[in-house]
């Protein structure tokens, strides 16, 4: 078969596997801790404990939260489409863990004599596989929407993928000033390009940029309209229970630590470290996991701080304010580059 | 293994496609040309077409389609028999189309093109790849690609007026509604958000004089 | 795979696309059949792109895509502004053009 | 709250323009009281909104059984220039209970009579939406009259919601 | 299709059905609302889902067990039922209520309006999406709850005030708890300000949102903090004092343009008078009786009992039957957190109210916000509805 990436080297399938599966369990395993982070950090803030009842200091809880949802009984509303209603929330998870495959974790490491690349894949088309990805995450919501037959659903389905189409714009216009910087879509060359600098410092108004749009595109407070409990009760989600709302809860924390991991990659140099400090290979993706961290607890605060935008706000927001910023940063970009 | 994803992916462009054409609602054909859409992007990949195959994804699916939706969505399914349009072309319609496909076939395999039996030209690297692309645009393809994007920006008016609202919000003053602009961001109310009104007085002087002139106070 | 293959798939959803123009009804849907063929060239150009080793056929499959996205956006406009003038969405009772 | 003469002039105003509109007043512990005869209460509230009595505080539905006429609406004005309340009333038979609406006039009203109508049957007349308010639409009876019983209303749960009274089989 | 995506295409309007259960409703209320896009066209507010018949029920038991009964309504305001309903009868009765004990009523009337505004801040900001608000409120509103506890025994529903006067004088060393949090609440109060009033996307959402004007909040009965947010200074406290009111110093907090930020403010700034209300009445408070020496309508001191023989009797009388009240019929207006809080009390002579109409602000003002969400966005319907700080409880009794 024709490899998905032009890769200099040789990759034995079961490193390939390996790392897929190293990877899919890492990930997995941050998805509860995350949880676990949010409640905690969020009762915290508002002068509460958060869980301490499951386990120790309440670490089982999302366990505990995760078998309760599996274990309930999957049922579905009258006027849902029933194949579409099952297939909505797979999709969803589906886009998010797919995106994972490009996030690099650290450069090509020598394990056991051959080559690999501490990422799922590095792929020519880079953030465009993000991207495309993004495009189909659309689906997850829409047809969760849809299918659920109820208003409350469609309103929310409608209002996340006219959300998600309009950040997507500023977002990838946001970006467009590393690629142009770094003169390659591979997130692997990205990284390394910024050995020098970090990309934070010359792009920090991409970096802004793609931040507030990561916050819309996860549907994080204060874009979290198309859940919007206090209106529309969860939005595209109203519908879904046990199992299936468990997914799409999953594939929002998942988008959560996708957006961090690709703003880490971008922005804050990857598994690199400032000041020149290179240590050992196995430290790599500790740094990663660190740097996506930070910005995990970036999201969390912000929800616990701000209210959320209404509709027609967000939407002039993304459009009027973004997008020129992003149009001209991207323009401003491309002309330092081409004249240095 | 090229074969076997050849084949699930050309069968589902097939299945796709015969979908949009059979059934119903809309909202389901507009789904299974996703579904085709996506077999369509797999098979670009086969064919070592990297950057067309995220374009086919972003683009169709991502934009294209998300239009698709909003439409079928907005203005409803509409459950009428697939053929209604008169025996005659009921029949005759699948009866061209199997000619065609016919046609076609005959056209291609008797052409005579020595290649078209192969497994294509020898892979070098980066073929297909975003920066040979690019390469492409800006040097052989510039005209082409300067004209398509002024298409895409008449196409964009062109929309913006055709699915204008006659009737509705501008009319009943809507547009008084705060909206955030660019000017927005510099602009700096006075007791607006800054630092050091949140640490000391709760109240913007200019705003509690106000309404201890109307006598609130 | 032999090129020969991209092109029969090609050949057969141009022809399910072509089919479907001529029988539904529903413009929305005919414009899915129009994008049907559409695709269906875009496979075979990047077939043939692949078969001579050079990205002009890419080059096309791509513009090809942006005159795809730009009759969508015409053509559902014109679809919403029926809609928003109560008439029927059906190419076959939307006979005014005709005189 | 004007006193008692205060509230003689008042009622000698109304019956200028209307001699049978103002039945009588009472003046008891600070409260003054206008009973209004009931074909002409918009006469009487519309004078009282003249003389400065522009906000309708509430309205009350009551049943004066065994008494009769049975019913009464009672109307709380209250003049914010002057700080100053005063109450009409009206009764009307349980058998004919028909008051005019003053929805019209104060939009107040809407809500507040369809509340005396649910509780009590005082059918407003001229009322846009005269409809059950807190009790159910289907219900039938006047819970708050007077010989209305307290009593249990069966709950509809699962296991008895057919044997319910007026429970859809 | 399962969604038809319209009730007539030509309308373009969508019927969403909000409620009875929804968690932004504030309680069991139902909207029926009409959505062009995004746009609320219509919404009719439905109501009768805790309809609990508390009015029916009081005309079946004594004047002083009514008490408990109407404190169930207004379920945040339950201090301000009370003391409406036993100024209502203590009026009936030609009831004068000692200087101590109208202070004491005060004194916990303020706080319940603060405990009352800060469920209705945290829920409102909650609905704005600030959840941390929530949390905040609740912690000072625990604070409200414990010093009522230690007055009263009770968090909600004391009872405390009786007809007459107050249940029982406060306990040694309550003032000072209550001096303590008088001090703490300003400063919390400009906390929450400057978590929310300094907030642009909070500025944003209630600006200009949901403006009616004076006349149409007039015409509608609409009282409290809506109509002094749309510049009308009316309040009860001020316009006809009731239990001392004119003894204190405060302000009456007025906005000018009448929409939601108005509305807001006008909310945190009374917490700020009623704070200082409560101090200036601890300050004041007057050595007395905390209840009327009416053996007749108040219960004798305990230990009267075993030394006199009246008292006996009249605990025996009060107890088992309640006391008598000369027929008549009262309205006392009071103004509660959310407006004029009225009771309408008839009496017919016997030990047992003829009939007890409340006056709800709740119930009133609801009829206000098809006005005020006609034309705006679904999302500011709910901020709207915040602002409106309806409680089902008091809307349906």
């Amino acid at each position: 078969m024709t490899p998905l990436a032009a890769l200099d080297y040789y990759e034995p399938w079961w490193a390939q596997l390996a790392k897929s599966v190293v990877i899919f369990a890492v990930v997995l395993q941050m998805v509860p801790l995350v949880l676990m982070m949010e409640r905690k950090l969020l009762g915290r803030m508002q002068a509460r404990y958060g869980p301490n009842r499951v386990g120790p200091f309440g670490m089982v809880q999302p366990v505990a939260d995760i078998l309760k949802l599996l274990s309930k009984e999957q049922s579905r509303p009258h006027s849902s489409v029933g194949p579409l209603y099952a297939l909505a929330p797979a999709i969803s998870i589906l886009t998010a863990v797919a995106a994972l495959a490009i996030i690099p974790f650290g450069p090509v490491v020598d394990i056991f004599g051959t080559d690999v690349g501490l990422y799922g894949i590095d792929v020519d088309i880079g953030i465009l596989y993000l991207f495309a990805f993004g495009a189909i995450a659309f689906y997850g919501l829409v047809l969760g929407g849809w299918a659920s037959g109820s208003k409350y659903s469609f309103l929310g389905a409608m209002r996340a993928a006219a959300q998600l189409i309009s950040y997507e714009v500023a977002m990838g216009l946001s970006l467009v000033g590393v690629i142009f910087t770094a003169g390659t879509l591979s997130l692997v060359e990205i990284v390394e390009a910024q050995k020098g600098m970090w990309y934070v410092v010359p792009q920090f108004v991409g970096f802004g940029i793609f931040l507030i749009a990561g916050f819309a595109e996860t549907n994080r407070t204060p874009f979290d309209l198309p859940e919007a409990d206090a209106e529309l009760v969860q939005g595209y989600m109203t519908e879904y229970g046990a199992g299936r709302f468990a997914l799409y809860y999953f594939a929002e924390y998942m988008n959560m630590i996708v957006i961090s991991a690709i703003a880490s990659t971008l922005f804050l140099g990857g598994w690199l470290l400032p000041f020149g400090i290179d240590p050992p290979g196995w430290v790599d993706p500790i740094v990663v996991l660190a740097k996506i961290f930070f910005f995990l607890f970036l999201f969390i605060w912000i929800r616990a701080t701000l209210p959320r935008l209404r509709y027609d706000q967000l939407m002039s927001f993304g459009w009027k304010v973004l997008l020129p910023l992003a149009t001209v940063n991207a323009l401003v970009t491309a002309i330092v580059v081409v004249s240095t | 293994m090229a074969e076997v994803v050849f084949f699930v992916a050309s069968l589902g462009a097939i299945g796709g496609a015969v979908g949009v054409v059979a059934l119903r609602n809309p909202f389901y054909s507009v789904l299974a040309l996703v579904g085709h859409l996506l077999s369509l992007a797999a098979l670009f990949l086969l064919l070592r077409a990297e950057f067309v195959a995220a374009a086919q994804v972003v683009v169709y699916a991502g934009a294209v389609m998300v239009l698709y939706v909003f439409v079928v969505a907005y203005i409803g399914g509409a459950d009428r028999p697939v053929r209604t349009t008169g025996p005659g072309l009921g029949l005759a319609a699948p009866l061209f189309a199997g000619a065609l496909f016919v046609e076609l076939c005959l056209a291609m395999l008797g052409s005579g093109l020595k290649a078209i039996d192969a497994q294509g030209a020898p892979y070098e690297a980066g073929f297909g790849s975003p920066g040979q692309i690019g390469e492409l645009f800006l040097t052989r393809f510039l005209l082409p690609f300067e004209v398509a994007s002024y298409l895409l920006l008449i196409a964009a008016v062109g929309a913006v007026i055709l699915a204008r609202r006659r009737r509705g919000l501008e009319e009943e003053g809507l547009e008084d509604v705060p909206t955030v602009t660019v000017a927005d961001l510099f602009r700096l109310e006075p007791g607006v958000g800054t630092q050091a009104e949140s640490g000391g007085m709760l109240q913007d002087r200019r705003e509690r004089d106000e309404r201890e002139r109307k006598g609130g106070w | 795979m032999d090129i020969g293959w991209y092109l029969a798939v090609s050949a057969l959803v141009f022809c399910t696309g072509a089919g479907g123009v001529l029988v539904r009804r529903n413009p929305l849907v005919i414009l899915l059949c129009l994008e049907l063929m559409l695709n269906a060239a875009n496979l075979a150009l990047v077939a043939f792109a692949r078969m001579h080793g050079s990205g002009d056929g890419q080059i096309f499959a791509l513009i090809v895509m942006v005159v795809a996205a730009c009759e969508v956006t015409i053509g559902l406009g014109v679809i919403v502004a029926i809609h928003r003038r109560r008439l029927p969405v059906d190419v076959d009772e939307l006979r005014e053009l005709r005189g | 709250m004007p006193d008692a003469t205060g509230l003689e002039l008042i009622a000698q105003d109304i019956r200028d323009g209307d001699p049978d509109a103002v039945l009588d007043t009472t003046y008891a512990r600070g409260r003054a009281t206008l009973i209004a005869n009931p074909p002409a209460i918009r006469r009487v509230l519309e004078a009282l909104r003249g003389k400065g009595y522009t906000f309708l505080a509430s309205l009350h539905g009551v049943d004066y059984w065994p008494d009769e006429p049975r019913l009464g609406v009672i109307y709380e004005l209250l003049d914010m220039e002057k700080v100053d309340r005063i109450s009409v009333k009206v009764r009307v038979g349980a058998d004919e209970p028909h008051v005019d609406s003053v929805t019209d006039m104060w939009a107040t009203a809407d809500h507040q009579e369809r509340e005396a109508f649910d509780m009590f049957g005082v059918v407003f007349d001229g009322h846009p939406n005269l409809r059950r308010i807190l009790m159910p639409e289907d219900y039938e009876g006047f819970p708050q009259r007077r010989d209305f019983p307290i009593g249990g209303e069966p709950v509809i749960f699962t296991f008895n919601e057919k044997r319910v009274r007026g429970y859809p089989e | 299709m399962p969604v038809a995506g319209t009730d007539r295409p030509d309308e373009e309007l969508l019927t969403i059905n909000m409620g009875p259960h929804h968690p932004a409703t504030h309680g069991v209320l139902r909207l029926m609302v009409k959505l062009e896009g995004e746009v609320v066209r219509d919404c009719k507010p439905i109501i009768g889902y805790v309809h609990t018949g508390i009015e029916k029920t009081a005309e079946d038991k004594a004047y002083w067990k009514v008490i408990p009964v109407v404190e169930r309504m207004d379920y945040l305001a339950y201090y301000f039922n009370a003391q409406t309903f036993c100024m209502a009868v203590e009026q009936l009765l030609g009831l004068e209520v000692p200087k101590r004990a109208q202070y004491l009523r005060v004194i916990h009337l303020e706080l319940n309006r603060i405990a009352s505004h800060l469920v209705w801040l945290g829920t409102s900001a909650l609905d704005l999406g600030a959840i941390s608000m929530f949390w905040y409120c609740f912690r000072e509103r625990e604070k409200v709850m414990d010093l009522f506890e230690q007055s009263s025994g009770q968090r909600m529903h004391t009872r405390y005030i009786q007809v007459g006067g107050v249940f029982e004088d406060v306990p040694a060393g309550w003032a000072d708890k209550v001096r303590a949090f008088t001090r703490e609440m300003p400063r919390r109060v400009d906390q929450y300000a400057a978590l929310l009033d300094r907030n642009e996307i909070v500025l944003r959402r209630l600006r200009n949102v949901a403006v009616v004007d004076e006349q149409t909040l007039l015409g509608l009965g609409v009282t409290g903090p809506l109509l002094r947010a749309a510049g009308n200074p009316w309040d009860l406290r001020k316009a006809a004092p009731y239990s001392s009111y004119e003894d204190f110093d405060f302000k009456v907090p007025v906005g000018t343009v009448g929409d939601n930020y108005d509305r807001f403010k006008v909310r945190m700034y009374e917490m700020y008078e009623s704070v200082k209300i409560v101090e200036q009445a601890l300050e004041g408070l007057p050595e007395g009786p905390f209840i009327t020496e009416d053996r007749k309508v108040a219960l004798p001191p305990r230990h009267e009992l075993g030394t006199s023989m009246e008292a006996l009797i009249h605990h025996f009388k009060l107890v088992t039957e309640g006391f008598r009240v000369p027929p008549g019929e009262a309205y006392a207006p009071i103004e509660s957190p959310r407006g004029e809080l009225g009771a309408w009390v008839r009496s017919d002579g016997s030990a047992k109210p003829a009939r007890v109409h409340m006056r709800d602000p709740s119930f009133v003002n609801l009829q206000a916000l098809p006005y005020m969400a006609k034309d705006g966005y679904v999302a500011d319907l709910i901020a709207t509805l915040a602002m409106l700080d309806p409680i089902l409880g008091g809307i349906d009794r």
